[in-house]
């Protein structure tokens, strides 16, 4: 299992903070497309994935335990 | 206090001055970013920040990180602050310590640049008649993201 | 309090900060300027700043004065201490406030350049084996000045 | 009579703070001149003069009761 957090606009999206998915082995990409089509509204290209608190690439495969979040255009400061 | 850190209580812009004083120190420059009342004409009644702590934490030491290595001789503490802010709350504040005034301020302005791309913090701006997370539209960071 | 003010008692810069704080205000840099130990691989004991105190609290308002002007919407105090101070003691303090971030960097640094162009308050540096009136060698101010 | 400010080396110099000179009618860059020529050492070039708090030109006339300032190279900051 993977842990995915949304936060902002993304959460308000989901209507969650977090869930958990059988997602091991397959790619950021693959994950963010997934999620994309769940959500409706979600704008993919937006979005950047992070996995274990550090921004991913498309390419990463993902591991059984990981933590990821989905960080939409930061607005911090 | 920590050098780098996220934190839901009003923040103290002086623990994090003082932190990078030393005695090689000839300059310390202290930004505070603050919620301001008029943003384009809109009147703001509060702001709502969100983070992801963790990592923003970690986010803000490597930009500290990127400033010690770019600019020698500084040293750098970040606070962001999350909750609700009203008007004129600090909501960042960024301390830049240097034996001399120039990297002082370049650094400094570098770090609030690196806050707006790298660091997952959310705003959201709440009106009279409505809300909405604001993000920055910045390109994303080189190299680092998908 | 004195929004251009020459002083002889330390200078606590939180007041400065306050002072240009306002509603409209997104920005605060505040600037300090310490007495650094080591300059050009000479160890400072301490320092002593003399100032004609009525001209320079003139002459600092009047870089408030072009920094209001220049870029809109900021707001200005600065302070300088005299006397003798010690290593890290603060020196001079410039506080800017402003709608947006980037004036109130420019404006800081602005402020500061100016300070060691106009305002008459000279710094003698103590070592241990002698002391010396320092002298700017800067271009002199132009079109106000013989 | 007008009165003249000593700061930082040049009062080091002067070996006062202030003095008085009938001075009046004449104009600034003639008591810079004259000071120069009391006080060897005096770097005439490197010395700015403020009349009233405020940097003066070389060709202002002087006026009775001004007060008149010596001005080193500053370096405050």
């Amino acid at each position: 299992m993977i842990t995915i957090h949304y936060f902002a606009g993304i959460k308000d999206l989901t209507g969650t903070a977090q869930e958990t998915l059988q997602f091991a082995g397959q790619t950021v990409d693959q994950l963010r497309k997934e999620l994309a089509g769940k959500y409706p509204g979600m704008d993919e290209n937006s979005v950047q994935v992070a996995v274990n608190e550090e921004y991913a690439l498309p390419d990463d495969v993902l591991s059984e335990g990981d933590v990821v979040a989905l960080i939409p255009p930061v607005s911090g400061g | 206090m920590k050098a780098f850190n996220v934190v839901a209580e009003p923040i103290d812009p002086q623990l994090y001055a003082d932190y990078v004083l030393r005695p090689e120190a000839g300059a310390v420059t202290l930004f505070t970013g603050h919620v301001r009342e008029w943003t384009k004409g809109v009147k703001t009644l509060y702001l709502a920040y969100e983070a992801y702590v963790p990592m923003a934490e970690k986010k803000l030491a490597q930009i500290g990180r990127e400033i010690e290595e770019r600019w020698e001789g500084t040293r750098v503490a970040i606070a962001h602050r999350i909750g609700e802010l009203q008007i004129s709350d600090i909501a960042v504040v960024i301390a830049v310590s240097s034996p001399h005034r120039k990297a002082a301020y370049e650094a400094n302005e570098y770090a609030i640049e690196r806050i707006k791309e790298i660091v997952p913090i959310w705003k959201k701006e709440i009106w009279n008649d409505g809300e909405e997370w604001i993000g920055d539209q910045k390109k994303k960071p080189e190299g680092e993201t998908i």
